[in-house]
Order: C-alpha cells, then sequence, then structure tokens
C-alpha cells in the first residue's frame, strides 16, 4: 500500500475528521483533532498495517498556536512506507490521548514530550518525568522557559 | 506480570512451602555493566529477575535546547555527542535533516558523499569493537575487551589524521564534509581493511565460538520480531530478531545503493531468533559489510569538491520541516527539523535508536536471571548520550 | 573557616615533629606507595569515558604507572576520574561516591563538562557547570574529550601531588583542594 | 624442621610451670615462616598476575614502580595498609571485623600441612589430606560473613553465591580427594608424595586410566574453591560490582586480596602432591642424585614442588584471561550434574583397579615391580583426553564461525 493509498483510505473512513492533509510536503501529513486520534491510531495501525512509531516529536508553536505533536508512522518491511499524524492543542488544554496501547514505544516517547513540553497524555498509565530530575520545575523545551537560577542550591545559570 | 510471579514460584521446590522475600535492587546509574549511567530498578527473588524498570536522564544534557539556540552549523557540533561512539553518523543525519529543507536542487559533490560513506562505515566498525569488547567483559571476558581496542585504536588515528578528532569529530558537515582526505589516508583506511578482517577471526575464536560465551548468550533475552517492532527496535537489535531492516538498502541515503553489501540477520544458530547471541552476531558480520562498503568505495573515490557551493558558510536553512533517519550503528537515527528560515533553527528532535532500543529491556528481561539482565542490556548496546539527550 | 585555619597552623608544615627524621622517611614510603599504586574508579559518565577506557586498553596502557585496577566500587578506590558531563539528576549520586570513598582520595574532572560546563555551560538547563561545585577537585584535565594522554598527565599531576603530603598533617594543607563556591 | 609432633605436643603440654609460654612460642616459631611465605606468594603471583594479564592483553603491566614492576605489589599492600579504614554504617561491625581474617585463615592454616621437601612440612598429620578438605572451606565461611555483615545488597548476592559454590564444588573435590586416599592407601601428605617416586608414570596423575579424569575433576573444583574465573561469581565484577568486598577498603580488603591468592598456591601445591609427584622430578636418576644428601633433597625438593605449582597458577590465571564468567545455574549444573556423577564412576573403578592389579609401591617396597598396565592406560587416556579436548574445542569454534574470513566474499 502506498502513502497515496493509506491517506485515501483514511479520508474514507474519517472524512471530515481529518482537517488537513498535504502530501506534497517534505515530511507528508494528515492532521486531525486530539478527539480523533485514538480512533486514527487503530485505523493506521491495524488497517493500513503502520506497524511502527518511529518518532513523536513534540514542538512548542509559539503563541497563538499552541503545542504540537508529530507522530512519524512507518509500516517496518522492505517499503518503509509512511506517514506523519500533526496534533495541535492549546496551551491551557494541552492535552491528546494517549496512544501507548496501540504502539508500546509510545509509552517512553509521551511521557519525554509531557517531560519536555508539557504536553498531557489522558490515559497514560505512568506519565512521570523521564529525562529531568523528578522535582524539575517546567517544561524546557517550551519557547518561554527560563532555566532555573539554582538547582538545590548549587548555581545553574553561570553565564 | 502476575504470571511471572507464580512461575518463579513454581521453580523453586517444594512450591508454597518455601517462602521467599521479593528484593528490590538499584543497580545503577554508576555500575560496571549499565553502560553509562543508566539506573535500573530490579526487583529480585534471589537471582531471579522478576521485574526491572530503566530510568534514564542522569546524563540529560539538553540537546534539543541547544539546537535551538545556536547556529544550524554549531549545532552539528552537538549532534556529535549524541551517539558518541558514531558521531560521524549523528553528524550525517542532521546534515540530511538539513540538507532536505533546501530540497533537491542542493547536489552533494560526489566526492564528499564516498568521503562520508568511507567515515561512517569506518565508525560503524569502531563503535562495534566497542560493543562486542564490553559485551564481552559484561560476560566476564575481558581480554576481548582490549583486543577490540587496539583495532579501535587504529581507526580513530585515521580519524584524527582526517579531521583532528578522536571521538567527537563535527567532520559531515551541511552541504559536504569538513576537510578534504589525502590519498595516502585513503592508503592507509585500505591498509587498515586488509588487517582488520584476520583480527574479526580472533573475536570469533575467544567470543562467537567459546562454549561459555555461547551458554551465556543463547537463549537469553529473547525478543521477537514482533515485539520488537512494537517497541521501535532498530538497528542490530531488529536485525537480531530476524527482520532484515536496514535503511541502507531500504531507502539508500547518500549513495548507498552503489554498493554491494548483505544486511545479516539473527538465526537463532545457537538457541532462538532474537536471543542475545543473534543480536551479538549479527553486529560481528555487520564490521565485515562495513569493510566490504570501505573497499568498495576506496576503490571508486572521484576526485573534485568536497563542499556545495550552495550552502554559504553562514547557513540559513529554507523555512520547512523535514524528518531524516539514517542508519546508524545502533539503528535508525532520525532528526525532524522545523526551519522557520533563521540561521537558528526553529525545533530540532532527535529520534534516537538506544532510546527505544533500551525500552524493551523490561519485556526481555524477566524470568531471567541477574547475570542474565547484565548480558541482555550489553547486547542491547545502548548509548547513554543519546537515550538521554 | 577560621578554626580550621588554626588547625592547619597547629598542624601544618611548622609543626616541629613534622620534620623529625623517622617521620619524613615514612613520610617519603608513604607517599611512594600511593604514587605507585593509585587506583581509579570505574565510573564513566559520558564521552569522556570512552577515552578513560582507551587509556587503560593497550595502547596507552595506564597500568604501566600502576593505575591498572580499575575498581567498580568506591571502598577500594584512590581516585576518581570524573569522565563525562555531570547533570543535575547525577549530581547527588556523584557526591555520594566520592563520600563513599576512603581518604586519601583524589578526583581528576576529566573533560570540558567536568571543568566548567563544556558546550552545555550557557543553554543546558539540566548540566551542572563543573563537577567543583559538588566535590573537592584536584587535578582538571580540560578537551572534548581529552586525550589519553592528557588524561596520563594528569594522573603524573595527582602522582606529583601525593608527593607532598605529610603523614601528620591531617588538614593535608596544600593538597587538599578547595569546593567552588558561590 | 620435621619434628615429631608426638612428642612435641608432650612437651608443650607436659608440666603446667610455662604452659602458655610454650604454646605462645611453638605457634611462633610455626606461624612466622608460614607468614612470610604467604607473603611473598601473594606478592609474586600478585605480580604475575598483572604481568601474564597484560601480556595476553597486548600490554606492559606495571613498568615503572621497580623493574618490570616487581615492587609493583608492594606499594600496592603498603598503601593499602595506610587507607582509611571504613566499616560502613549499619554493618555488622564485629563479623565485618573478623570476615576477612577468618577468610585468611583458612588458607593459611592449610600451608601447616603442605609439603614443601621430604623434611619441609610443619606438620606431617597423618590425616593431612582429611584435615585440609575440612579447613579449606573455612575461607568460604569468611566470605559468607562478609558479604552478611556488609549490608550491602550486592556484597550479600556475592556471598549467598559464594555460599551456593561451596556446597556445588565441594562435592566433586571431595570425590576427587577420595579417589586419590583410595589410590594411595593413606591420607598422610608425605607418604603419597614418596608413593609416587621414580619415574613420571608412577606419579598418580598416571597411576591407573581414572586418575587424570580425577585430577581434571580436582583441577576444575579448585578453580571454584579459589573462586577463579570462570567461576569467579561471589566477585563477578560485571555484575556485582565487587561482590562480596564491596563494601570493604583498605587493609581488609587486602586481607581478603591475599587470601585469594594464597588459596590459589594452595590448590596448585596440593594438586602437585596429589597428582604430580611432590618434590620428585619425575626422572629417578636424577632424584636418586639429587637426594644423595638430605639438605639437597630438601631444597630441590621445595624448588621442584613450587615450580610445578606456579606452572599450575599460570593456568588458572591463563584461564581467567581467556574464559568469559559462566552463570550461577550452569555452574551448579556443572558440579552437581556433570562432575559429580563422573566423581562417583572414578572413584568405583580407581578402587575396583586397585583391588584388582594392586600397585606395589616401586619405592616403598624396593621391589621395582612396574605395573605397566595401569600406568601405560593411564598415560594413554591423558593424552586422549588432551587431545580430544583440543579437537573438540577446535571443531566448536570452527563450527560457529563458518563465516571466518576465508569461506567469505569480500
Amino acid at each position: 500500500m502506498e502513502r497515496g493509498a493509506i491517506v485515501a483510505e483514511v479520508r474514507k473512513a474519517f472524512g471530515e475528521r481529518i482537517t488537513e492533509v498535504d502530501e506534497a510536503a517534505l515530511e507528508p501529513f494528515v492532521r486531525c483533532e486530539a478527539s480523533t486520534w485514538p480512533d486514527l491510531a487503530r485505523f493506521l495501525k491495524e488497517r493500513c498495517g503502520l506497524d511502527m512509531l518511529v518518532c513523536l516529536s513534540g514542538i512548542d508553536r509559539g503563541k497563538g498556536v499552541g503545542l504540537e505533536a508529530v507522530y512519524n508512522l512507518e509500516r517496518c518491511d522492505a517499503s518503509r512506507v509512511g506517514i506523519a499524524v500533526k496534533i495541535r492543542v492549546p496551551y491551557e488544554a494541552a492535552v491528546i490521548p494517549s496512544v501507548e496501547t496501540v504502539w508500546r514505544t509510545a509509552d517512553w516517547h509521551e511521557r519525554e514530550a509531557w517531560d519536555l513540553l508539557g504536553i498531557r497524555f489522558e490515559g497514560h498509565h505512568n506519565l512521570v518525568r523521564i529525562l529531568c530530575a523528578e522535582d524539575w520545575e517546567g517544561h524546557p523545551l517550551r519557547k518561554d522557559y527560563k532555566s532555573p537560577d539554582r538547582y538545590h542550591g548549587i548555581k545553574n545559570n553561570v553565564v | 506480570m502476575s504470571s511471572e510471579a507464580t512461575s518463579t514460584a513454581a521453580l523453586a521446590p517444594g512450591g508454597a512451602d518455601l517462602r521467599t522475600e521479593e528484593m528490590l535492587l538499584n543497580m545503577g546509574p554508576q555500575h560496571p555493566a549499565t553502560h553509562g549511567v543508566l539506573r535500573v530498578m530490579v526487583r529480585t527473588d534471589g537471582e531471579m529477575v522478576l521485574d526491572c524498570e530503566p530510568h534514564v536522564g542522569y546524563l540529560h544534557r539538553c540537546f534539543e535546547k541547544h539546537c535551538e539556540n545556536v547556529t544550524t552549523l554549531q549545532a552539528v557540533l552537538y549532534t556529535d555527542r549524541l551517539d558518541y561512539l558514531t558521531a560521524m553518523g549523528n553528524n550525517w543525519g542532521f546534515c540530511m535533516a538539513v540538507e532536505k529543507l533546501y530540497g533537491p536542487e542542493l547536489v552533494i559533490p560526489e566526492r564528499a558523499q564516498y568521503i562520508r560513506v568511507i567515515c561512517q562505515e569506518l565508525n560503524r566498525i569502531a563503535s562495534h569493537l566497542l560493543a562486542i569488547g564490553t559485551y564481552g567483559m559484561d560476560v566476564g571476558a575481558i581480554t576481548p575487551f582490549l583486543y577490540c581496542f587496539r583495532e579501535r585504536e587504529k581507526i580513530l588515528t585515521i580519524f584524527e589524521h582526517i579531521c583532528g578528532q578522536r571521538l567527537n569529530y563535527n567532520y559531515i558537515r551541511p552541504g559536504g564534509v569538513a576537510y578534504d582526505v589525502d590519498d595516502a589516508m585513503l592508503a592507509l583506511i585500505g591498509d587498515f581493511c586488509s588487517y582488520f578482517l584476520p583480527k574479526i577471526d580472533e573475536y570469533d575464536d575467544l567470543l562467537s565460538g567459546n562454549d561459555i560465551f555461547v551458554k551465556r548468550t543463547a537463549n537469553v533475552g529473547v525478543l521477537s520480531a514482533k515485539l520488537a517492532i512494537d517497541y521501535g527496535c532498530t538497528g542490530p537489535v531488529l536485525r537480531g530478531s530476524g527482520v532484515p531492516r536496514d535503511l541502507r538498502k531500504d531507502k539508500p541515503y547518500g549513495i548507498y545503493e552503489r554498493f554491494e553489501f548483505d544486511v545479516p540477520v539473527g538465526s537463532g544458530e545457537h538457541g532462538t531468533v532474537g536471543d542475545c547471541f543473534d543480536r551479538y552476531m549479527v553486529r560481528v558480520r555487520e564490521m565485515r559489510e562495513s569493510t566490504r562498503i570501505v573497499r568498495q568505495a576506496l576503490k571508486s573515490i572521484p576526485g573534485g569538491e568536497i563542499r556545495s557551493a550552495k550552502i554559504k558558510a553562514k547557513i540559513r536553512p529554507p523555512k520547512g520541516e523535514a524528518f531524516t533517519r539514517i542508519e546508524n550503528s545502533r539503528g535508525d537515527l532520525g532528526f525532524y527539523v522545523v526551519s522557520d528560515g533563521k540561521e537558528v533553527l526553529y525545533r530540532v528532535k532527535c529520534r534516537a535508536p538506544s532510546f527505544h532500543n533500551i525500552s524493551v529491556l523490561p519485556e526481555i528481561s524477566r524470568g531471567s536471571m541477574l547475570a542474565d539482565l547484565i548480558a541482555i542490556i550489553g547486547s542491547l548496546d545502548i548509548v547513554l548520550g543519546e537515550v538521554d539527550r | 573557616m577560621s578554626h580550621i585555619h588554626d588547625q592547619e597552623l597547629l598542624m601544618g608544615t611548622d609543626s616541629p615533629l613534622q620534620d623529625n627524621i623517622l617521620i619524613t622517611q615514612v613520610d617519603k614510603l608513604v607517599n611512594w606507595t600511593r604514587r605507585s599504586s593509585v587506583w581509579p574508579m570505574t565510573f564513566g559518565l559520558a564521552c569522556c569515558a570512552i577515552e578513560m577506557m582507551a587509556t587503560g586498553a593497550s595502547t596507552y596502557d595506564i597500568d604501566r604507572f600502576g593505575s591498572g585496577p580499575f575498581r567498580a566500587t568506591p571502598r577500594q578506590a584512590d581516585l576518581m576520574i570524573v569522565a563525562g558531563t555531570v547533570s543535575h539528576k547525577m549530581a547527588p549520586r556523584v557526591k555520594r561516591l566520592f563520600d563513599q570513598m576512603p581518604e586519601p582520595k583524589f578526583v581528576i574532572a576529566m573533560g570540558a563538562c567536568t571543568v566548567s560546563g563544556g558546550p552545555y555551560i550557557k543553554h543546558g538547563y539540566h548540566v551542572l557547570k563543573g563537577v567543583d561545585r559538588i566535590i573537592p577537585v584536584d587535578v582538571y584535565v580540560p578537551g572534548c574529550p581529552p586525550r589519553p594522554e592528557a588524561l596520563l598527565e594528569g594522573l603524573f599531576r595527582i602522582q606529583e601531588k601525593m608527593q607532598r603530603e605529610r603523614l601528620l598533617d591531617r588538614t593535608r594543607v596544600g593538597v587538599r583542594p578547595k569546593l567552588l563556591v558561590e | 624442621m620435621n619434628m615429631d609432633s608426638g612428642t612435641l605436643v608432650e612437651w608443650v603440654l607436659g608440666s603446667d610451670a610455662g604452659f602458655w609460654w610454650r604454646l605462645a612460642g611453638v605457634a611462633t616459631a610455626w606461624a612466622l615462616p608460614i607468614t612470610l611465605w604467604v607473603s611473598l606468594v601473594g606478592l609474586i603471583s600478585i605480580w604475575l598476575e598483572r604481568k601474564i594479564s597484560a601480556h595476553i592483553q597486548c600490554r606492559l603491566g606495571p613498568m615503572e614502580v621497580g623493574p618490570h614492576g616487581a615492587l609493583q605489589t608492594i606499594a600496592d599492600g603498603v598503601k593499602l595498609l595506610a587507607k582509611e579504614d571504613l566499616i560502613p554504617e549499619g554493618a555488622d561491625r564485629m563479623l565485618f571485623a573478623l570476615a576477612p581474617i577468618l577468610a585468611f585463615a583458612g588458607t593459611f592454616v592449610s600451608f601447616a600441612v603442605i609439603p614443601f621437601g621430604p623434611d619441609l612440612i610443619i606438620s606431617d598429620l597423618d590425616t593431612g589430606l582429611y584435615f585440609l578438605a575440612a579447613i579449606g572451606s573455612l575461607e568460604a565461611i569468611g566470605v559468607i560473613a562478609a558479604g552478611w555483615a556488609s549490608n550491602n545488597k550486592w556484597a550479600l548476592f556475592g556471598s549467598v553465591r559464594a555460599a551456593t559454590q561451596v556446597v556445588s564444588y565441594e562435592i566433586p573435590l571431595g570425590l576427587a580427594f577420595v579417589t586419590v586416599a583410595a589410590v594411595a592407601g593413606t591420607l598422610s601428605m608425605t607418604e603419597m608424595v614418596e608413593q609416587q617416586s621414580g619415574m613420571f608414570w608412577n606419579w598418580y596423575m598416571f597411576r591407573n586410566p581414572f586418575m587424570p579424569i580425577a585430577f581434571i575433576l580436582y583441577y576444575i573444583a579448585s578453580l571454584a574453591e579459589c573462586k577463579r574465573a570462570p567461576f569467579d561469581l561471589p566477585e563477578a565484577e560485571s555484575e556485582l560490582v565487587s561482590g562480596f568486598h564491596t563494601e570493604y577498603s583498605g587493609m581488609r580488603f587486602a586481607i581478603f586480596f591475599l587470601a585469594e591468592y594464597a588459596a590459589m598456591y594452595v590448590v596448585s601445591a596440593l594438586a602437585v602432591v596429589l597428582f604430580l609427584g611432590g618434590w620428585y622430578t619425575g626422572i629417578a636418576p636424577l632424584d636418586q642424585a639429587l637426594s644423595a644428601s638430605p639438605l639437597w633433597g630438601n631444597v630441590v625438593g621445595a624448588l621442584v614442588i613450587i615450580t610445578k605449582s606456579f606452572v599450575l597458577i599460570f593456568v588458572q590465571m591463563w584461564l581467567r584471561w581467556t574464559l568469559p564468567r559462566i552463570r550461577l545455574d550452569q555452574m551448579m549444573h556443572l558440579c552437581l550434574k556433570v562432575m559429580v556423577p563422573i566423581g562417583m564412576f572414578v572413584l568405583v573403578l580407581a578402587a575396583l583397579w586397585q583391588a584388582l592389579l594392586p600397585y606395589e609401591g616401586a619405592v616403598a617396597n624396593h621391589k621395582p615391580l612396574f605395573p605397566a598396565v595401569g600406568s601405560i592406560a593411564g598415560l594413554a587416556i591423558f593424552v586422549l583426553l588432551t587431545v580430544g579436548a583440543w579437537i573438540w574445542v577446535r571443531n566448536t569454534i570452527r563450527a560457529t564461525t563458518s563465516f571466518k574470513s576465508a569461506n567469505y566474499r569480500i
């Protein structure tokens, strides 16, 4: 199944729930609302055979746009056909349903996105910080993040 | 989890009469076998591992934050320190993402392409040498480690001549490579290939053919292909499970389609497909394949430019988003790059293969012994710089 | 701080017992043994750890100088080579390992990251800007990563420092480094 | 040197006056040479280990401390003595302090019954072998105590592994002892060596076709007893940090270290006495020429026994720096399910052989009767085993490396 066919299938099954499709971009993607995502994820894995979640990138798109999660999916065979799914959420309600039961690797990726960007993944069994220390404050990859002056009494910003 | 607990209880003679106590063992972040600063919380029943949970982040060096704050050219320096055993691959992966933003009109000069392949494959050998050496050490054989380092030093010397660094090269830059390689150096690389191939036999004698080593690794930490894909494992870990996925073959980047090489996969020679021995053996065989590629590249390397004229000293990648992956020595190394047309990239996300590979550890170590857990961690061959970024 | 200074005067080089011929000879012997057998701790954090391994491997062979036995446990180590970036998450562990080592103990800060934070000094929110903020460092070995020869040179500096130890000098004036306090 | 134990004991116990002084005097007189010798053996074998391991690994090893690093071990030892002595919080202080001494005592006392020459033996007990088997396990108790007292999980793992190892290897080790005793008909060390005089085919190793197997069993079990690779499970640096001595520092650790290397010497010297002809060179005319004067007999005898022991120690080191470590369950499997049945068979068959074809002690009875059948069969079996093992190892390696560069297309 080529990428075009996957997009067509997704369009047929989800119709209006897919808000945007760009096949001409450097990284072709489909966009959907957060509420559609669990259904779409299961559809992509089970019907389209995209069995590998290659990457989950959280992006802070800046004021007025919000946070974005980009899921790069791929079929793990010789064709290596894949597509990206983008989901945009506002800062004040940065919640995306978790897909750790669909692709198990999403577990750690979602923890990372929560840790660094503060996107909350609903339904995740253990959404705690993964890279930063447990008592770290703030989400470092947000554009408005200021690194702490002191951490546990140790001076941090020296330059 | 509960099923595992009952199975260990069943192993104990006397069954229910024998009361055993679970012990919570904190392995790492400083432990000789965790390959850096991995911390694994292990719940054990005697020597039996009931469950384990890897804790990462002890080497979180804020790579992605740096990429948002320094120029694109400077960011290459930080990619070195991700998977510091295969810095060439990291450079290339990042540069490929940046180059993709420029679109198809950006053509990388032929000579640079060949140099990239040679450096990447040599670096793959160096990385696998360390993986094999430390793996031997994990199961108790110290001497192979020293032998591997002996060969590794030769590769590092070559790199030092090429780019002045032994570990973090900062050599492959967007649009080409930093410096040219002279013919004497290419001849030296050819000599190294001839020197190196018989040395692999030595490792085979010491480890691959060693009965104790085989007994320690075969049937240990069996990772099924389905589980590996579910966890996003790539590289030797996935190939050890019998899945012949290699980006150099599937989606040839650079000029890999011009070379002839095989993709070694695990076949369960001594046990089950996807056990520690298979993962180890894939690495040993990949070293031969890499040598093969280097030799082919040395034969046909052309002269000419090493940098594309299209990329100026001040790199301003065009607006856009790109996601590229290369086959690094630990698996698919991907970079998701978002540029808003400025000198500093808007966002860089690194898809680190080790991050996926280590996350599968609890699944494949349940019910094994403590010594097996060490063997399993070693066979996954993680680099914490990449896991934690 | 002041009472330590007094103690330094009391026990320092001015003490008459220090120059006793017997004591100086014992000093010489003990310092020679310490210098000749500096056992480092197997303690790798990041990139520099690879160069530390290379220093122990065949080409550079740190064992020539008696520092071959890398001990995995801090209890048996004399020298802590902090090889690699120390993050804020790791810092308490590094300090704890240092505390677990028996006296006399020495620390080499290997690599730019442990010296000052290195390339991560400005934007590295999670990186400790120099390991001397948590443990006293005797010798700094710069480089990213330093070559094995540089680490060997660091070891020689430690050996020179050991030569200055005095048996009766509990405060180890002139040997014990200070913690960076801001 | 070889005092009659009986009269000595009588002398010590003789009268009430000065009993303790006499006891202390005798103990010192005996302990001093052993202490010196143990330290010397420790120094030499630790230095050897570092040099041999270095040369196996294409390195030089210690070079700067004394000529070729000869003073390295002295430097290490004095440094460890001068280190801070740490007892971790929460440790069982008394047991923690006692454990290294216990571990060392076992090895130390073993030296009392191991001969260095015809007369060079501290105490030629009638039950020498039995005494050794009993006292040799004391080291394991020290190790177990060390791990328990440390209040450290890694140390506890190490000590439990040590306990597991003891119950596994002691049985095949004991079976090997009993096999030798059955052939020798005595438990006295000197008597056993005397029986092995003459040419080398008189050694117990080649006495009958089953003795080479008994020797191999003994050697493997002795590797486990000294916790040497591939049986270094209680230490297992890559798994258990440092195993049972994780929390030990300074002098206490040095004692463990010394005990380990002394134990290596003990098991090797014992192998020499039990299987390899003790202080006899294995060439009868040479022995006769040397033993003309008792002094020379003792000096040369000591040299011979020490040389043979160090050859075996070298093999131990060679194995350590070549082989990976085996797993706990594999160790138990090997000891209990492979070595014990073989040991049983060897014991029964060797005893039967001895009963049916009794070996007339060529020297003891002054009958130059050469029991050719047994010795030829023993030698043949030994050669067969060696060659078989060689071929088996080569084949295993070749079979698994069918992809060697010879048959690989590059």
